[in-house]
């Protein structure tokens, strides 16, 4: 059975070898290097716990993890506040119009413009999933297992939900914003800008980051093809986002101009449908499968299940499903419908 | 005998058939009957100080006295930008460095300016083709940087001159082709003769106001940030010699580049000296190389005019001139004139003029 | 009675009547010069036939009528596209994070952008009431009368909606944010520009407005402190306005920082709550006071009328409603309660 | 005497010394003794060919030769901002103008500018107070124009100098508490003392990066843009009178001016002339005016030194030397020497330096 949990110390190994198989973007959030990763993971730990390390905000880091094997076939993190106390960089697009009455001449011209408006809004990052679990139901519990700690830790996130989507990248490897925009400023190839992202303070983007809005019409017709366009592989994610109710607004991001979703917090389709009820027993392993969590921070677990019936407050499911959550019949759980 | 003086009404006719001639890629004078007579009549309420000379538009006629024709043109604006905006791009240099990263790179920049503004300009240079070569388009460039002297307190300090830029044999210009024509819905000959016409509001209206990041535009573009067109080479070289630099500034629409000198570094400024007028009756030859040539000048705001004579008439204290020269420049023996060399040529090799009378004329 | 109708050109000294009783930011729309003006109701006639004058975007003036007297006691307009056809100037404010990791520093700057954002947008405007009436249903008769227009004419209008609200002017008539910013650049003082702002073409704003970003923390105090903040006079009708579904967002006035409001055309209250019914005779004078509207076009009519009953798409009120909006049993009608 | 000499190892102590007289304001040379070690080093490096010398940092020191002690210290940097991001405030003017309206604005305006990275820099001029006077701070300045023209190929053409900017007896800064402190949360001096250590990285992060309008800052901090301190007159007078003019570039913490030149137009350059040295053992009165003195240089880089005689002693193709200043300069009869006034005086009266050894030497 598929099991989202947070991910621990002796989960490192497993995500490396997750966060290697991975296209690029998943580096800015995910570390690759053993090190960095560890540090995560402990500050994901004292998350959980409620405390922080060194002031940073909070960091949840989760895995997916197949029970029947022990193996872990997937990450998702939550970060509290973007930029995690510095600032969240992308482009807002947004446009000016240049008119001449005399001339008669109007120009729609569209600018991006550097800004740190998400800052400290919660963002949803580094999911990673196996490539032959794409099309199952454990795609969609590690994606939304995060709502649901969201929904019963509301307290610790902001109002508004953010998810970076990867832009366009070409079968070669290119990435064509960045090739006709940031490669001028940053001297490196994207993938390197993208890990140092990941790895280092954000000091390097106030440095390196061209420090004025840039005319959209100036970037290469490829560039401007792929603003706010997403990458095909995250097409599957993109669909689910967009039934919780996130949208694409006018941010994008800094490296691949891939577009950023937005949401108001509350009114996330889990958040919103997901319902507290009480543990209680079903003999029989069939109904509709749901989502299903229980525990408080480091205890969270979160799985698929039958649900045999849910009256009221009661919610009825199989043991065995209690036995992965960990909890016992009287135990206050949450469910939502797949 | 050819003679400097200041543009007249009569020489509206003259005028308009060089301005033909020219063809395109000279804005400030194109071949427009009515403006051309406009620019004429300010020019002659500026010489006979009907404006503020701070104001005026100074523009001189180079004069065939045989012919009694205009063969050639050229000015000075006093001021620019005083009623309309004067627009630039300032070729600047945009540096991101992270030590962290090592990392450490330069990113040319055009940044709109308006730097120039209440700056003297020379501008609407244009000779005839009949009269190129023999110092002529020296004199005609060089007479200016006499009268901005003798007339300093009307100038500013600085004085610049805006290159044209490349474009190639239909008038196209790279620079407008990747930057100005995105943000223009017309054609770089239409944007240049509007901006001519002294018609600026619709720069403002349509021009890009953030920076520009020259990375993003195409090689063929970036290579002609600041450079002249090949026919504006010579005058880019002449002005080179008077001591005028590129001041960072280029041309908004075909990136030519602004060049500029403090009045008092000028070569000709710096060379210039005064005599008194003797006129002679020997025979002077006045058919000598252009390197042997002086200018010499009267010293009348209203009606300045600069003749050619050979170096060697030049006296410590005094100037020989022929009768038909003091005529041309309407003076008369005893008369204050000033002199500066018509042609670069290192320190002054063999002249009288050369030996005590050096001057330095540094002004701070 | 009251009733809310396009304005007429018989109604232009009215009209300039109560422009010039106003205070100053009316001007920006409803010019105080007769000719003008007459042009104004003449492009706002022939929009309410659905034609155009000049290729320029409809623009609806409305006039509240005294049928008692037939004096017109207030105003009121619609542009169907803000700037019509021109760029329409606001302030997007937004926040930049300048923060150092090294020094440990953080620092919130606030930044104006010049925006057109808005343009196209539709755009209510022109708002202007006899002082006497300020506390009557008059005023909510005549502010909304232009969303029931709009329910009734959605086509003609943008998905979303935005009213300008006048800012911040001190009792001797200074306004702290023009004085500490427009002031420098347009070089006239706040009531000049704001005239020149209904008369001329927008060309002035573009070859006067400072062409680049503002920082918030250069600007006097009592100018921040302005920054999106309503005229005290204002207060009753953007009360109204809330209770519609407009909210502040990020943009602000050019001239005097007041806030600009914007909702969903299809979530304004009216909108949503105006239903069409048939209109049937009431032989009483009494029932709730409702909003109704009938008539297309130059035949726009709406008052205020008590509503004896209302079932399915039957509404009976008293003829002398009829009589006012031009209507007759059987006729097409939209109600909409206060 | 006193002679200039390449800075030394031995000189620490000295130069300690003198930045812990000198106070707050010389950002370049704090009282910071492991910082002066490592200039020392750097200057070691540069003077003895271990480092690229565009990449070097040239400091000369000015030695009592009696006391063997560094009386004062200046410097050339070869180029600024190759590590770290070089920034100023160019004070440019945004020009808005409506002809319908009549209404023709200027508005000075401050864009943040990286335009001075990889130009030379004079810098780090520190004088002890028991030795001002007597044309000392003239030596010590102009010394370094002698070495720029003599080693040209290692600096870039054009070379300048940030002028310490306005404050008051506190050390507060009008510009920097109407612009800087809204923007850096520290105090002058912290930020002063951080940009001088070169950890620049928190200026990229904090400074605000679009134009600043003026008219926005209070009177007192638009007051100051351009303007330097009083104890620094004195020194940008000196550079006037070199040649040094404002470039528009102001510095982004106090809006001290940044004054420059090019090479070939600083009058030291402009007036040096080049003679052989000629050892006497006729005794010469070293203690002359200072307006009667010249300066005079061995040509070498790794050890180039720099004294002052009598103008007397330059004759048409030699120069007289008394046995103490070739051996100051570390020369011999016959050796190359480079001369030039030590004062600004206009032409040169009297003396045989003038009649026949102006050189044009003007640079394209």
């Amino acid at each position: 059975m598929w099991l989202v949990r947070p991910a621990r110390p002796d989960d490192l190994d497993q995500i490396l070898d997750i966060a290697g198989a991975q296209c690029a973007r998943l580096s800015s959030t995910l570390p690759r290097q053993s090190e960095a990763l560890a540090r995560k993971i402990e500050h994901s730990l004292a998350s959980f716990r409620g405390d922080t390390l060194d002031g940073e905000p909070p960091r949840f880091l989760f895995v997916l993890e197949n029970t029947d094997t022990g193996g872990v076939d997937g990450t998702a993190a939550i970060d509290a506040r973007a930029g995690n106390g510095q600032p969240f960089y992308n482009y807002r697009r947004d446009a000016l119009i240049h008119a001449s009455h005399e001339l008669g001449v109007s120009r729609r011209v569209e600018v991006l413009y550097p800004s740190h408006g998400l800052t400290d809004h919660t963002l949803l990052c580094s999911f990673s999933i196996r490539n032959e679990l794409r099309d199952t139901n454990a795609f969609e519990l590690l994606s939304r297992s995060r709502l649901l700690f969201i929904a019963e830790h509301r307290e610790w996130f902001s109002s508004r939900v953010v998810v970076e989507i990867q832009g366009v990248q070409t079968e070669t490897g290119n990435v064509p914003f960045w090739d006709s925009l940031g490669r001028h400023f940053f001297n490196m190839d994207f993938e390197t800008a993208d890990q140092y992202s990941g790895m280092l303070s954000k000091t390097f983007i106030a440095e390196l980051m061209p420090p004025n809005p840039v005319y959209v019409t100036l970037l290469s017709l490829a560039a401007q093809k792929a603003l706010g366009q997403a990458h095909q592989l995250t097409l599957p994610n993109l669909e689910l986002l967009k039934r919780e109710g996130f949208q694409a607004g006018s941010y994008l991001d800094i490296f691949d101009a891939g577009p950023v979703l937005e949401a108001r917090t509350d009114t996330l389709h889990t958040v919103v449908t997901s319902r507290r009820k009480t543990l209680h027993a079903s003999h029989e392993d069939s109904g509709d499968v749901c989502l299903i969590s229980a525990g408080d921070g480091e205890g969270f677990r979160c799985t698929l299940t039958p649900v045999a019936e849910s009256l009221d407050d009661q919610l009825k499911v199989p043991v065995k499903t209690w036995q992965i959550l960990g909890k016992t019949a009287g135990d206050p759980v949450r469910i939502a419908p797949l | 005998m050819l003679v400097i003086r200041p543009l007249e009404s009569r020489d509206l006719d003259d005028l308009y058939a060089m301005a033909q001639n020219a063809g395109k890629g000279l804005t400030t004078l194109p071949a427009d009957r009515d403006l051309l007579e406009r620019k004429i009549h300010l020019a002659r309420d500026t010489f006979n100080q009907r404006c503020a000379p701070e104001a005026g538009l100074y523009l001189f006629a180079l004069e065939d006295i045989t012919t009694r024709k205009a063969v050639g043109i050229s000015g000075i604006q006093a001021r620019v930008g005083l009623d309309e905006v004067f627009y630039n791009y300032r070729l600047s240099v945009t540096v991101n460095a992270s030590k962290e990263l090592g990392v450490h790179v330069r990113t040319p920049t055009l940044h709109l300016s308006n730097d120039m503004t209440d700056t003297s300009e020379i501008c609407s240079l244009l000779l005839s083709d009949d009269y190129k070569g023999g110092g002529n388009g020296l004199l005609l460039s060089r007479c200016r940087f006499m009268y901005l002297d003798e007339f300093r307190k009307h100038f500013s300090d600085k004085v610049f001159a805006e290159m044209r830029g490349v474009s190639d044999s239909n008038g196209q210009s790279p620079l407008w082709d990747a930057l100005g024509s995105k943000f223009f819905d017309m054609e770089f000959s239409q944007a240049d003769v509007l901006s001519g016409l002294g018609n600026k509001a619709f720069i403002a209206e349509l021009m890009p106001k953030y920076p520009i990041y020259l990375p993003m535009l195409p090689e063929s573009a970036r290579a002609v940030v600041g450079k002249v067109h090949n026919n504006t080479a010579p005058a880019l070289k002449m002005l080179q010699a008077e001591g005028f630099n590129f001041n960072g500034l280029v041309d908004i629409f075909d990136g030519g580049p602004v060049v500029e000198a403090f009045i008092h570094n000028i070569r000709t400024v710096r060379e210039s000296v005064n005599r008194h007028a003797m006129v002679t009756r020997k025979p002077i030859d006045l058919e000598v190389p252009v390197s042997e040539r002086a200018m010499v000048s009267n010293r009348s705001f209203q009606d300045f005019r600069v003749a050619t004579i050979p170096m060697n008439c030049v006296d410590p204290d005094t100037v020989k001139l022929p009768p038909e020269v003091a005529e041309a420049l309407r003076i008369e023996s005893g008369d204050p004139v000033r002199l500066a060399p018509l042609k670069d040529s290192g320190p002054w090799a063999g002249h009288h003029y050369r030996e005590r009378n050096i001057q330095y004329r540094e002004v701070r």
